[in-house]
């Protein structure tokens, strides 16, 4: 039999107590993080500062490689924005109750990880202080965007996405505010979750609404979630630069994107149960479902690989043969073309493993791996391509400068350190939600 | 622990948050209409010169035509501004010693340039032609206004690229026949959008909205 | 932009220096105040601008309108027909003159850079004794008197020039050798070779000048001779050669060309037989081609002497000499050889036997005086001589940079401190102005009077379009100076020295005429008759060295920096080495095979020791380079005060054992161990197409046999939508690929028409060249010519990849199909460059244009934004030359003409293998190049449908070469 | 017969099985009049009080409409109607690269009309609430299961249903004049 979505089923109080002890207690451990990702997050700032100031120069892109080290953070935090959404709105559809307990962290990971991406398209611009051109609105000079470039298209889908992840977290969150609210200990803090829960009573009628509302949101964000990554998949796809010109990009970059979302989450929640003591709230029966998740997006992204490779050879096309066939296996980027592979390919096949995938350790450290693979994938795709293409006249490659390194381990910071504001100050998990699963497991016990 | 708030805390959030929506909302539409004001345009500033010189006397009274001092506008790039010399052409005879042409008399002994300041400004991505436009039967009056009417020229027309298209787009609304180029005030004999497409025809205006147009 | 120009004129335009002048401090802050808002504004709005009129406005000067003056640019000693560009009285662009013989109307990249060099911040700006800055006056207070001294005969009196052959010079020098018989006037040039003239002196026994004509050449034959690339009038042989493979079907007759040659050079890149041999054994070649000869000659019965007697040196064992020889005899009357001018004189010799073997004299080759200004003095090593013995009192160098750019061997510098006085005048403070007493800034041709002579001995007139910016003076007027004539004016001189030339009747008829067309007409040198004396063949053929094949080093001139003297032009600097790629510094060329026996890869640093001289300098391999010879270009390793030349590269001078002495064997080669290669600046890493439909070739005889083999790259699907542009005028661009030999002078007139911007070594490392136009060159061992060189620039596709992704309607299509790239619309995404499969498109990473000094700002072509940082440029068809021309054709109330539009690009090309138009005149030009059957476009399967198409290079091997 | 002000009553319950057999009696009893506070939606809510089914879906699927219809106008108009520019010679109705912002934009709308309906149907934010002040109120997001049924102010009837609230194990009750 699976182990349960829940290990005990402690009375109301103890639960919310539990699950709002971060919010009133101190941590030391928890302020040296916060110091750490702090200076990251400093460093990101004067990345930042140094760009705009000395102009985007100052990052290793060159011509041919126009795109770098941007886009390819922008594609990778968006992904793993990805699964947060899933996990809260797809699960919440099909009623996987064992998502309770984790969606909240998981959206919270989409939001953040959502707001790094955002930054990206706008550092990389050449005119950053030009971005709202983007946005069609009657201008003196009678001049709007265009409309055929996959640009606008990401703006809208990035917006929608950040927008709508926002609402649907905060509208989960209101009922747990208003316990907070309630068990503040301080006045203080009972205002401040007050403002926030909006006066929340939790009568029958409220509740009856919300989850409408709640249902109405998840069913919009589940086709948003997989237009977005194909939206952004389609930067590379509308071109016709061997590498990117393909028309499985869409499935594939969705397919990516919740791969590397759901090595994410495991390598979120894993140390947060482990240091909140929440194993009895997130269980093991969490990590094993992620964990075959995660296999099977594995699977799905092996699948991409092998048709892309395949779609080169029959079309052809010796620029397409050339590029996947030749430049990614044997070009300058050899060496990270195949980390990749045994990033994405080869270490996931552990997660056939039950031990495996309940082992916190081992689940751990094979996320990881898939972290870095599919941060790989993105540089491949990107820089392999963009660094050969038709005329080997123009052929040159590419070197990060200190300034696109900054910018990469700034945003893991600044989006560590977001998380860390998030379970200090925001109950974590659902606690309306697990109480209801809790009573119902035990109204089960009661029948069986 | 007493009750989160009192009575009127509801009110006051209630209006706060209203209050905070609509600033979000209108901010933007302020900035749309605030770079559409002569602050910005720098419309309707008059521009004092190194020489008193009044357009409203000299064109008005004097009916000198634009083109005496400004004759490059037919033939080149640009209008052209008169040499010192041209102002002596007349102010050798009337006025010699006016204290007003002090400076004109210091430029043309010590073989300095009188230097005017420009009114009309575009940016330095913008290249406008005098000549084809003035040929093509677009009026002095069309882009500088009623000149006749300043005592220091001033910027009458917002010299956006908004403004600029709408003559682009529709030439016949604008067009005057080549006779009546200088003239300040003119009226239409018959119908201007009629007139505007038979000149069209005669001077072989085209409708130009492609970029390098202007911009090169 | 012009309209913020300060509306002034320096006044020296045409009528010399009147009283109209403004003084250049004036020039200077106007000048500058009116480009300083150059560059693209943001948001904010600029300040209010000056405006600054004439106070009495010149007869004829329209602001804003350019004005173009013919005038002379003499390099080398010969000079060059131009016709430049004025903006109110700023020269901005260089074209050729159509009339003159140097030029046919192109301009090579030194002509183009010119302008620039006029601008050059680190011009020498004032007059300079003993490090003490000092004035003209002091000077002629030093100098005048030497006229004056009574009995003084000139003792120890010596003058150094640069080889001239300026009448105006010329006649000063002949006064003062009247005035001074016992001074002595030496001429010298590192490339001034005499080694040509002294050969063809032992052959035919007077001073002559050989005189080449491609027009009627069927067959050309280079010994080592960069025939369109270095040699003087190379424009002109590449025109007339060109002209001998414009094909337009495959039926048409077509010339070949045999390059033997060690180093790849402009002249081997287009050849139908490139032969690679080390320069050393090109004597040995020669001399086996001309037995081949003499023996063919003679058994088809034509009279020549028997030189079979003596041994036949080992390469006569080849066979390809034979079928040369073969097929210069079949084509006899009808062919040439040219040999090398840093060539030894036996070289010379042969060729010029051959010539004569040939028939040939009369028809491709013919002999004149020699144009150059002649004097027994003996050359640099004669003076380095005399001044080591201490016999020099007081020498007045006049140009050049002798300190520099004399043989190490001579060690001319030390011999500079034995001498009383010196002194120097030159553009800059150089190495030579460092050593000399006296400093006088010389005057740029471009702001002083002057004249020249063509290499055919055309003479024209070098005038002024500017006043000069500094307190400069010209070398005629400081020899005036030892004529008694101490305040002549340049145009004083110039006019007094042609009033008496021209029949005094209509003498100013004639001199405003010659000042008008840039030639004085009918001065080119009459050809003389000349004898050979076989004897002094057969003696030169019996006592020729043995072919070796240890490593030998060739001196040559560098194809961006001449000598040196163009060492401090940023555009030269960054422009790619036509052949090797590389900018920003010199290497020693190699082939791969020797690279391998030394174990050494480009980038290794090479140490070359001869005679107790070292010099250590980066090896760069190059394919196609004959084994055992290293390739080693002059004009590097600058110390003098020139900021932008100064250590870049490698001074090979301080190898250099003696003047003339351009091949030298043995010198030892060692690998100097370092951590880290030295980083050569290329522009294209990867030369070989990979069998890519990018630049097409096909032999004649494949053309022949399938006319239509390009029909793949031309013929494109039907497309299931589109937009076609509506307007009267359609744009297009045709480039033939058979005649462009890839010399580079529409990269660097590109760069001087549309501000493109230097971005310095590092940005090119890091791939981040602006360059428009680039050239790719490709090796390939497959057909006839060893590489192919391939203009690539814009292709201004109907549909273009780059429009539809940008985001911001940046970059769009235009009603007269032009790709329109609208910088101040740009946000810098950077989508469109992805897209583009050519890589045409360029990105201002920095603020790259405003490092650019005062005077520099005044080279801006006034017509083309300045692009800031952030934004995507790229190449425009030079719009605004369209604009120009359909505005005026408007206010015509007419079409524009075929050929009213032309491109800067196509404008500088000495060749015109470029060719732009409108393609909706079907009689135009550039539409009856779209008629021909080699004509494609690049990648033309992705249906981007190019308005930039391409002749495929037709090259024309001999078919016995392919038998063997 | 004069309408009297009615009065309100609130009782807390332990558990939510407690609450929902004291719903069930006042049903029956005919008080229908109710309203339940409870830490987290009780099962079967809307059967209990027979609560008709709001329409926030249909608010939403109007919103979605409108937002990809403005998507749509906001690519037509600027790139096809306005200013028409040939870009990459391709059509000025290229309608398959507006798909994207039409859909993203109606998702947006949708997702903004789904929060107000339920913001504004559930009279939210309402930081003040007569119930907050009563005694122990704060439990009610916690582990207190609450109704409150309001009543004809007749002693005999409030009387009454506070005995049996009690009765069916109540563990606070409260009674309050709703003000208007």
């Amino acid at each position: 039999m699976p182990s349960p979505e829940l290990l005990v089923t402690p009375g109301d109080e103890e639960l919310s107590d539990l699950l709002l002890a971060p919010l009133w207690s101190k941590s030391r451990i928890w302020l040296l993080l916060f110091a750490l990702t702090g200076a990251g997050t400093l460093l990101l700032l004067f990345a930042m500062t140094w760009t705009f100031s000395t102009g985007i120069g100052s990052w290793g892109n060159n011509i041919p490689n126009a795109w770098a080290f941007g886009i390819i953070n922008f594609v990778w935090w968006i992904g793993i924005g990805h699964a947060g959404t899933f996990i809260s709105a797809f699960l919440l559809l099909l009623q996987q109750p064992w998502r309770a307990s984790i969606n909240r962290v998981a959206e919270a990971m989409t939001l953040f990880a959502v707001l790094n991406a955002a930054l990206f398209p706008l550092l990389h611009l050449g005119r950053p202080w030009f971005a709202y051109w983007l946005i069609p609105y009657p201008a003196t000079m009678q001049v709007w965007p265009q409309f055929r470039s996959a640009l606008p298209w990401d703006f809208a889908a990035i917006l929608t996405y950040g927008t709508v992840s926002l609402l649907f977290w905060y509208v989960g969150l209101i009922p747990d505010l208003a316990t907070a609210r309630d068990r503040a200990p301080t006045r203080g803090k009972q205002i401040v979750y007050g403002i926030f829960a909006l006066g929340w009573r939790g009568s029958a009628r409220d509740w009856q609404r919300h989850g409408i509302a709640y249902g109405l949101l998840a069913g919009l964000a589940t086709p948003l979630v997989i237009s977005v990554h194909s939206i952004v998949s389609m930067d590379f796809a509308i071109t016709q630069l061997p590498g990117w010109h393909s028309t499985i990009f869409p499935p594939y970059f969705v397919a990516g994107a919740l791969y590397s979302g759901f090595a994410m989450v495991i390598m979120l929640t894993i140390p947060l149960r482990r240091v909140f003591r929440l194993e009895t709230i997130i269980t093991e029966r969490h990590l094993d479902s992620i964990g075959k998740l995660a296999l099977a997006m594995g699977w799905a992204v092996i699948y991409a690989y092998v048709i892309e490779a395949f779609i080169a050879w029959y079309s052809g096309n010796i620029y397409e043969r050339y590029a996947l066939l030749i430049g990614r296996p044997l070009g300058p980027y050899a060496l990270l073309y195949w980390i990749m592979l045994s990033c994405n390919c080869a270490a996931p096949q552990l997660l056939w493993l039950r031990r495996v995938r309940t082992s916190p350790l081992l689940l751990f450290g094979v996320a990881a791996l898939i972290q870095i693979g599919m941060w790989l994938e993105r540089f491949i795709i990107i820089v392999s391509s963009l660094s050969r293409d038709f005329l080997p006249s123009s052929w040159h490659s590419y070197r990060p400068t200190w300034v696109d390194l900054s910018l990469l381990a700034g945003t893991i910071s600044l989006f560590l350190l977001l998380f860390l504001l998030f379970l200090r100050f925001v109950p974590a998990i659902p606690i309306s939600e697990v109480k209801h699963l809790s009573h119902e497991t035990s109204r089960d016990e009661a029948f069986a | 622990m007493p009750a989160p708030f009192p009575k009127w805390a509801d009110s006051l959030f209630r209006v706060l948050l209203a209050v905070g929506l609509i600033t979000v909302a209108a901010v933007p539409l302020f900035l749309m209409a605030w770079v559409r004001t002569p602050q910005i345009t720098g419309q309707f500033d008059p521009v004092r010169q190194p020489v008193e010189f009044d357009h409203r006397h000299h064109v008005d009274d004097d009916g000198i035509d634009c083109l005496y001092c400004h004759e490059q506008a037919e033939r080149t790039p640009y209008a052209g501004i008169p040499p010192t010399e041209r102002c002596l052409n007349c102010h050798s005879q009337i006025w010699r010693n006016s204290p007003l042409l002090e400076p004109v008399w210091q430029s043309y002994f010590s073989n300095a340039p009188i230097p005017w300041v420009r009114v009309h400004q575009l940016p330095d991505f913008v290249f406008f032609n005098h000549a084809i436009h003035v040929n093509k039967g677009v009026g002095c009056e069309s882009c500088h206004g009623r000149v006749d009417q300043m005592a220091r020229v001033y910027q009458q027309m917002p010299l956006t690229m908004g403004w600029c298209l709408e003559c682009h787009r529709n030439p016949e609304r604008f067009l005057r026949p080549r006779e009546a180029m200088t003239v300040m005030g003119w009226q239409p004999p018959e119908p201007q959008e009629q007139l505007g497409r038979e000149l069209m025809q005669q001077y072989g205006v085209q409708r130009l909205t492609n970029c390098t147009t202007c911009h090169r | 932009m012009s309209r913020n120009l300060p509306v002034l004129d320096t006044g020296a335009a045409n009528e010399g220096l009147t009283a109209e002048e403004i003084t250049r401090r004036q020039f200077l802050q106007l000048a500058a105040t009116g480009l300083a808002v150059g560059a693209l504004a943001g948001c904010v709005e600029p300040p209010r601008e000056r405006i600054l009129p004439y106070t009495v406005q010149p007869i004829g000067v329209h602001p804003g309108k350019p004005r173009y003056y013919a005038t002379t640019m003499p390099l080398g000693g010969y000079g060059t027909g131009l016709l430049v560009e004025s903006h109110e009285g700023r020269p901005t662009k260089v074209e050729g003159n159509p009339q003159h013989p140097a030029s046919l109307g192109a301009a090579g990249v030194y002509e183009q850079a010119s302008v620039l060099q006029l601008y050059d911040p680190f011009r020498a700006k004032s007059l300079r004794y003993r490090n003490a800055p000092s004035t003209w006056n002091a000077f002629v207070r030093e100098f005048a008197p030497t006229p004056q001294r009574a009995g003084y005969r000139g003792a120890g009196l010596r003058f150094l020039l640069q080889p001239t052959a300026s009448p105006l010079t010329s006649a000063l020098l002949d006064r003062i050798r009247d005035r001074y018989p016992e001074a002595r006037i030496h001429s010298y040039a590192p490339l001034g070779s005499t080694t040509g003239t002294s050969g063809l002196l032992r052959l035919f026994g007077t001073r002559v000048q050989p005189q080449y004509d491609l027009r009627n050449a069927r067959v050309v034959v280079t010994l080592d001779a960069d025939l369109f690339g270095a040699m003087p009038f190379a424009m002109r042989y590449a025109r007339q050669f060109a002209d001998g493979r414009r094909l337009a079907n495959p039926q048409a007759p077509m010339n070949r060309l045999y390059a033997i040659e060690s180093a790849l050079s402009d002249t081997g890149s287009i050849a139908d037989h490139r032969i690679a041999v080390r320069s050393a054994d090109v004597a040995i070649i020669a001399a086996t081609l001309l037995r081949f000869i003499a023996a063919e000659s003679r058994t088809r019965g034509i009279t020549a002497p028997d030189l079979s007697a003596d041994q036949q040196a080992q390469h006569s064992a080849d066979e390809r000499w034979r079928m040369i020889a073969r097929d210069l005899v079949a084509n006899a009357r009808q062919s040439v050889v040219i040999p090398g001018e840093q060539q030894p004189a036996a070289v010379h010799v042969f060729a010029h036997a051959i010539n004569l073997l040939l028939g040939n004299i009369g028809r491709t080759v013919w002999y004149t005086e020699p144009v150059l200004y002649t004097t027994d003095a003996g050359g640099i090593d004669a003076l380095t001589r005399e001044m080591k013995a201490g016999e020099v009192d007081s020498l007045i160098i006049l140009g050049g940079n002798p300190a520099y750019d004399t043989p190490a061997g001579l060690n001319f510098r030390a011999a500079l401190r034995s001498v009383r006085l010196t002194a120097y005048t030159g553009l800059y403070e150089n190495e030579t102005a460092s050593a000399c007493h006296w400093f006088v800034p010389s005057l740029h041709y471009l702001e002083s009077w002057g004249d020249a002579r063509a290499y055919d001995g055309t003479a024209s007139l070098t005038q002024p379009l500017i006043s000069p910016l500094y307190d400069g003076r010209t070398a005629d007027q400081i020899l005036a100076l030892f004529l008694g004539q101490t305040d002549y004016s340049a145009w004083d001189l110039l006019r007094e020295s042609w009033r008496t030339r021209f029949t005094a009747a209509d003498s100013d008829l004639i001199w405003a005429d010659s000042l008008r067309r840039g030639v004085i007409v009918n001065t080119a040198a009459a050809p003389l008759p000349v004898t050979p004396d076989w004897s002094v063949v057969t003696q030169t053929l019996a006592n020729m060295p043995q072919a070796s094949d240890q490593i030998e080093l060739v001196f040559r001139q560098d194809p961006k920096v001449y000598d040196g003297s163009f060492a401090n032009s940023p555009w030269l600097q960054e422009l790619p080495d036509p052949v090797t790629k590389l900018t920003w510094d010199n290497a020693a060329l190699l082939s791969p095979r020797t690279a391998e026996s030394l174990h050494i890869e480009s980038g290794d640093l090479l140490q070359f020791r001869l005679q107790n001289r070292t010099i250590t300098i980066p090896a760069l391999i190059s394919p196609l380079h004959a084994d055992n010879s290293v390739a080693l270009s002059f004009g590097y390793g600058r110390r003098g005060t020139e900021a932008i030349a100064r250590d870049v590269g490698v001074d090979v001078y301080a190898l250099w054992p003696g003047a003339d002495q351009y091949v030298i064997s043995g010198a030892d080669v060692s690998r100097v161990e370092s951590k880290n290669a030295h980083r050569l600046a290329t522009t294209q890493d990867h030369w070989q197409i990979s069998g890519r439909p990018v630049a097409v070739q096909q032999t004649l005889n494949g053309w022949r046999a399938d006319p239509d083999f390009t029909r793949e790259e031309r013929e494109h699907a039907e497309a299931l939508y589109e937009l076609l542009p509506t307007a009267e005028e359609q744009w297009a661009m045709t480039i033939d690929l058979g005649i462009c030999t890839g010399c580079s002078a529409c990269v660097v007139a590109c760069q001087a028409e549309n501000n493109v911007p230097v971005v310095g070594k590092a940005e090119v490392l890091n791939s981040r060249e602006m360059h428009w136009l680039r050239i790719d060159r490709y090796y390939n061992a497959e057909a006839g010519s060893g590489t192919i060189t391939q203009p690539m620039l814009c292709q201004h596709c109907e549909k273009a990849p780059c429009e539809y992704v940008c985001p911001v309607n940046a970059t769009v299509h235009s009603d007269d199909g032009l790709n329109e790239m609208v910088y101040n619309r740009c946000v810098g995404t950077r989508f469109c460059s992805n897209n583009c499969p050519y890589k045409v498109r360029r990105f201002n990473w920095y603020n790259y244009t405003m490092g650019w000094s005062e005077t520099e700002q005044l080279q801006f072509n006034p017509d083309v934004t300045v692009r800031a940082r952030g934004v995507m440029e790229k190449c425009t068809y030079c719009v605004q030359r369209i604009r120009e021309a359909e505005i005026q054709a408007r206010l015509e109330n007419r079409r524009i003409r075929d050929g009213e539009v032309v491109t800067a690009c196509q404008q500088a090309c000495p060749t015109r293998a470029i060719v732009f138009g409108s393609i909706t005149d079907p009689e135009s030009q550039v539409s009856r190049t779209r008629e021909q059957s080699r004509l494609y476009s690049v990648l033309n399967e992705l249906g981007t449908r190019p308005r930039t198409r391409y002749l495929a290079r037709i090259s024309n091997p001999n078919p016995a070469f392919e038998s063997s | 017969m004069t309408r009297l002000s009615p009065r309100v009553i609130a009782a807390a319950f332990p558990s939510d099985t407690t609450l929902v057999h004291a719903v069930q009696w006042l049903r029956n009893n005919g008080y229908d009049q109710l309203e339940l506070y409870t830490p987290y939606p009780i099962p079967h809510a809307e059967e209990l009080l027979t609560l008709k089914r709001p329409r926030i879906p249909l608010v939403v699927l109007v919103a979605g409409l409108a937002g990809a219809a403005t998507g749509f106008l906001a690519q037509w108009y600027p790139n096809a109607w306005n200013y028409p520019i040939n870009v990459g010679g391709r059509p000025l109705l290229s309608l398959p690269a507006w798909v994207p912002i039409t859909f993203e934009l109606g998702v947006l709308f949708g997702a903004f009309a789904a929060v107000f309906a339920f913001l504004i149907g559930s009279g939210l934010p309402r930081l003040w609430h007569p119930l907050f002040e009563l005694e122990g109120f704060g439990h009610v997001s916690t582990d207190e299961y609450w109704l409150t049924v309001t009543t004809p102010d007749s002693d005999v009837d409030s009387a009454r249903i506070e005995h049996e609230l009690v009765a069916l194990g109540a563990s606070r009750i409260t009674a309050l004049q709703e003000s208007a």
